[in-house]
């Protein structure tokens, strides 16, 4: 139970899981282990039809990081509830779906269909993808349309709403204070950071999109900043996320006032991070004299903390 | 799945090209699969198995980036962090047929294999190897001690001068499978052999099918390179 | 000459310099190789006043990055000219002064000062740095205040000033149109990413001033991505900076855009870098077919391009 | 200034403690000084002369993060890219004058040579070393070869129980020089000996004096511990 975290729509076993497009809808990973053992997962993005993404290549690699480019490639709401969530709810963890689109209408359109759906518990509204040319971003960068768009969400989800930080912005707290005060359930950040890589023999970029996001530990000090910023500007709990390899790093977060905490690119270097870090975090509590993991959340600005 | 392999040795066998051979676990492994392999980089690199021999196995891979140059630096009793085998290899089911296997390059290593695989089973082949220039020429003789084999240098400086696609030309076969770089392939996918199959190198994220990294573009939609391929039909993919 | 650039107000024998703060004035590094072989110096920021900057620890290491927090600690604007320039006029380089302060006046007294000695090929306008309480990041985030700093400090100096700006704003390219439209002479990007970590042992933040400023390998694609961005919407010449390590770093950048390259964080790592790359350039470039360095400046998004 | 050293040897010589020899250049190096090593990790990391024989330099580190287990690794042979030897270090002018070496866990390396050299010089010295507990005390045996030596445990495993600071409110010395944790400096820099130096370990970026990262507050302003010290008098700064 000293992992046991209870957020709206979630009651989590563990706080970790596998970040959205890093784990697709669970397929694959399930023939390395057991799903179940993880707190949730939160599936790759869905929009209202299929989309192919972006041309190849579509990753690079950096230096401790990795950008990629690709596009929300997904085969569209309906199939993903036709194909993918009968297998998904076979497993003992929770499911949140990652809720894409160009228009506040495809947006409300998936954002329905998926939550009526008993296997999902949460939606994360991605409102910060820089990988694709209309919707995503836009939305993620300006607080007013964030706050619209959530609220249009919010209206037509029957489960609770987690709205998707970008990291791209000048103020990480106007856009959290913007989707809290518009209903917003949770925050999950931080998605990407917009870089690229150029080919040194052609002098063009490495990625077909020439633009992508980056992730992986290069990032992890910008995510551990504005978790710690946002913790202390809004009432909502954070998952936070980028660049988290390690138990240690899981604790990092919680002590910059994350709730739980999702892995992304670790799971191409080691499929079984999310696993491994969770069988590592009990002894990892022992060591540090904590009792629950959430009774040190937001430890860096405050010494005393109310759990969740 | 992942495992911890030892490395047995690793050693030049031409300019830029090292072999390194590794002890793993039990497990049957397919010709044209490949290995997810750790490296001091954030992302695992995909090696084509080259060759098994019991519990061992061989990579043949071209020194380029830091991921290979870290791989050469390893020594005989290191581990190596492992994902694989990994993918869908070439069907060896080709019994009463002739087989010419076309690589060009880094994409040869997988081909040596296959051939010892498709010799097992008494299958005829003929294999073109394509290389840029006489000092990177590994597995010559490898290669030539399983059937006919035909070297071509883009220099002339070794072999028959020029594309894989020359000697190709006049090769009567019934099935095709080839490796090496894109433009090889679209070559070698309009060509006159019958059956064609084709092992795609694209840049990878996971490996496993999960992140849509690999993909590429088919007539159906799109395949995954790492779990759909890395051997495709030629009719299955759009180059 | 192939690596010969001209710049407002800097002739450059060669497009590498060291980037401001990570040389201090050159003493130091003048004890391990002639500082004439730099085509340019860029010196550690000047206010007003001396300051003793932050409390430490000042910097803490991330992957392949680190956080720094010095806080602009200087001798002030007049002790530089007294004791450090005369040091730094006796080698053949061009050394660009780092204009910093907490007010407008303070900016434009240290601009003043600076501009005047004639030590000064041009300044180099700090509005970016994330480590100091007032001044700095406000100007940095916001296109409106930039403009009119730039304005006020351009109108004080008697030589060209580049504006430095800063990557933690949602957009780079209102940033670099605003200051051009002030008439900045030439754009300095990028300045650190605001990055935080924390001892996992105690869950405090590492630096003294809690956040500090990201810099080195990690963040190099968002400083490519960002000039290859402002390369397209400006027409002043920019200076590239962030993760540089290599030669073929140094091209990456060219190919994004930049006219020249600044080395920060890796002369910490190897403090004979800026020496080795600018050695090692004419035979990459040999190897790349390329004869001069600035033939293939912007390649990345056109394939030909005028020099600087 | 920046070479590569090769490693002759990398052994332990306590729980999570190792020495590393190392051949260097010639050129003399002081004790108190130290080098600023490159590992895996970006920032290098500062390492105290040990001792010196030679040509070749000793470290003793204790393993705490990813350098020090990057170095852990390292084996004879090996190559190592070593700056240095960096700042100042211990007065040895201590002719006629009886001195007092204080050290603390991993600020006790520095002492071992200092000491070498003041026996070299004829000069009376005493140690007062201070370990957590029985299993992380290295180099006992070879500081007691030069003089007296007292050895306390936080736990009490082993020697005195306690912090140096028992031991040394008996003794009687003319100077004090003093190397460890910052409780432990703050402490000795306020003992009854005269003369009181002490060498501070502070965080560092560039090692040589440009960057302001190792700064130390100071009566007169500040002072960088990487080129003004690493060595100070206990006057000169402000814990
Ligand atoms: C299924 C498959 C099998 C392969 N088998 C072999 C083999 O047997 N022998 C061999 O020498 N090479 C093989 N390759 C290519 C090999 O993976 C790359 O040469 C290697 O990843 C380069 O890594 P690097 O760090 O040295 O180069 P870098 O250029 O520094 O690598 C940077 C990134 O680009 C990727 N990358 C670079 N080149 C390629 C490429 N050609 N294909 C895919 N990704 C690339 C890397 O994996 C890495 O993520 C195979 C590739 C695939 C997809
Ligand atoms: C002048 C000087 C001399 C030193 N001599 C010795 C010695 O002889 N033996 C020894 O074991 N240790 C010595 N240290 C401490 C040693 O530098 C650190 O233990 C080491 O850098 C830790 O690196 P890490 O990667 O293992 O730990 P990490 O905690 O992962 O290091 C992260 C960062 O913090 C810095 N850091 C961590 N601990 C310290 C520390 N105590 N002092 C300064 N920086 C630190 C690292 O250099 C690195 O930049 C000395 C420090 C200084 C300043
Ligand atoms: C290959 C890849 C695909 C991703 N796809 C999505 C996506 O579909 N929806 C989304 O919200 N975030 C997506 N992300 C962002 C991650 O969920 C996560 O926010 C980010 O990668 C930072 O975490 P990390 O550093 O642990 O990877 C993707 C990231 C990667 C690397
Ligand atoms: C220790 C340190 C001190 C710095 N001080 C300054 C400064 O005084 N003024 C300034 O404009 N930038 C300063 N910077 C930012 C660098 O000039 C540079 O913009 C940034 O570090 C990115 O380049 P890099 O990745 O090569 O280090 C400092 C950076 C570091 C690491
Ligand atoms: S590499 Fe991830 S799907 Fe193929
Ligand atoms: S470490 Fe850079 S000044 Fe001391």
């Amino acid at each position: 139970m000293r992992l046991h975290v209870d957020l709206p729509g979630l009651s989590l076993k563990n706080p970790i899981m596998p970040a959205s497009g890093c784990f697709g809808f669970g397929e694959e990973f399930a023939k390395l282990y057991d799903l179940s053992v993880l707190g949730g997962i939160m599936i790759k993005a869905s929009t209202g039809e299929s989309r192919f993404g972006n041309n190849t290549p579509r990753v690079a690699e950096t230096a401790q990081g990795m950008l990629n480019a690709i596009g929300l490639q997904n085969p569209g709401v309906e199939a993903i509830i036709d194909t993918k969530l009968p297998f998904l709810s076979a497993f003992d963890t929770e499911i949140i779906a990652n809720v894409a689109g160009s228009t506040s209408e495809e947006y409300v359109h998936v954002a329905r269909q998926l939550s009526a759906d008993p296997t999902i518990k949460a939606l994360e509204l991605n409102i910060s993808c820089p990988n694709v040319k209309c919707g995503g971003m836009q939305f993620g960068t300006d607080p007013v349309m964030a706050a619209e768009l959530t609220r249009l969400v919010k209206a037509a989800s029957s489960k609770p709403v987690y709205v998707k930080l970008s990291p791209n912005v000048t103020s990480i707290t106007d856009m959290a204070r913007a989707v809290e005060a518009a209903g917003a359930d949770g925050i999950t950040m931080i998605n990407t950071l917009v870089g690229m890589r150029i080919d040194v023999t052609t002098g063009q970029p490495i990625l077909a999109n020439r633009i992508g996001g980056l992730s992986g530990p290069a990032i992890k000090p910008v995510a551990i900043r504005m978790v710690y910023e946002v913790a202390q500007a809004v009432n909502i709990p954070i998952i936070g996320m980028g660049g988290v390899r390690t138990v240690d790093d899981v604790l990092e977060f919680i002590y910059a006032g994350a709730s739980a905490v999702a892995v992304g690119t670790a799971n191409f270097e080691n499929p079984y991070v999310c696993q491994e870090i969770i069988e590592a975090l009990p002894g990892r509590l022992d060591e540090l004299g904590i009792d629950h993991i959430l009774d040190v959340r937001g430890r860096a600005y405050a010494q005393t903390v109310s759990r969740a | 799945m992942r495992q911890m392999a030892t490395v047995l040795s690793n050693r030049p066998v031409a300019k830029g090209a090292m072999e390194m051979k590794v002890s793993v676990g039990a497990g049957e492994i397919a010709p044209g699969t490949f290995f997810h392999v750790k490296t001091s980089q954030l992302l695992r690199r995909p090696l084509s198995v080259a060759n098994v021999d019991g519990n061992v196995v061989t990579f043949l891979y071209k020194v380029i980036g830091a991921g290979t140059t870290d791989l050469a630096a390893r020594k005989a009793g290191d581990k190596l962090d492992v994902l694989g085998p990994l993918g869908n290899g070439f069907p060896l089911d080709q019994t009463g047929k002739r087989v010419v296997l076309v690589g060009g390059g880094i994409g040869i290593p997988p081909l040596y294999y296959t051939r010892r695989m498709l010799a097992a089973r008494g299958i005829e082949t003929v294999a073109i190897l394509g290389f840029d220039t006489k000092e990177s020429i590994f597995y010559e003789d490898a290669f030539r001690e399983l059937g006919e084999t035909i070297v071509t240098t883009v220099d002339g400086s070794y072999g028959e001068q020029g594309f894989v696609t020359g000697p190709l030309e006049r090769i009567q076969a019934d099935v095709l499978f080839s490796c090496g770089p894109e433009p090889m392939l679209k070559a070698v996918a309009a060509s006159h052999i019958p059956e064609r199959y084709i092992s795609i190198e694209n840049r990878m994220g996971c490996g496993i099918g999960a992140c849509f990294a690999c993909v590429c573009q088919a007539p159906g939609g799109y395949v995954k390179v790492c779990s759909d391929g890395p051997v495709f039909q030629a009719e299955e993919v759009t180059l």
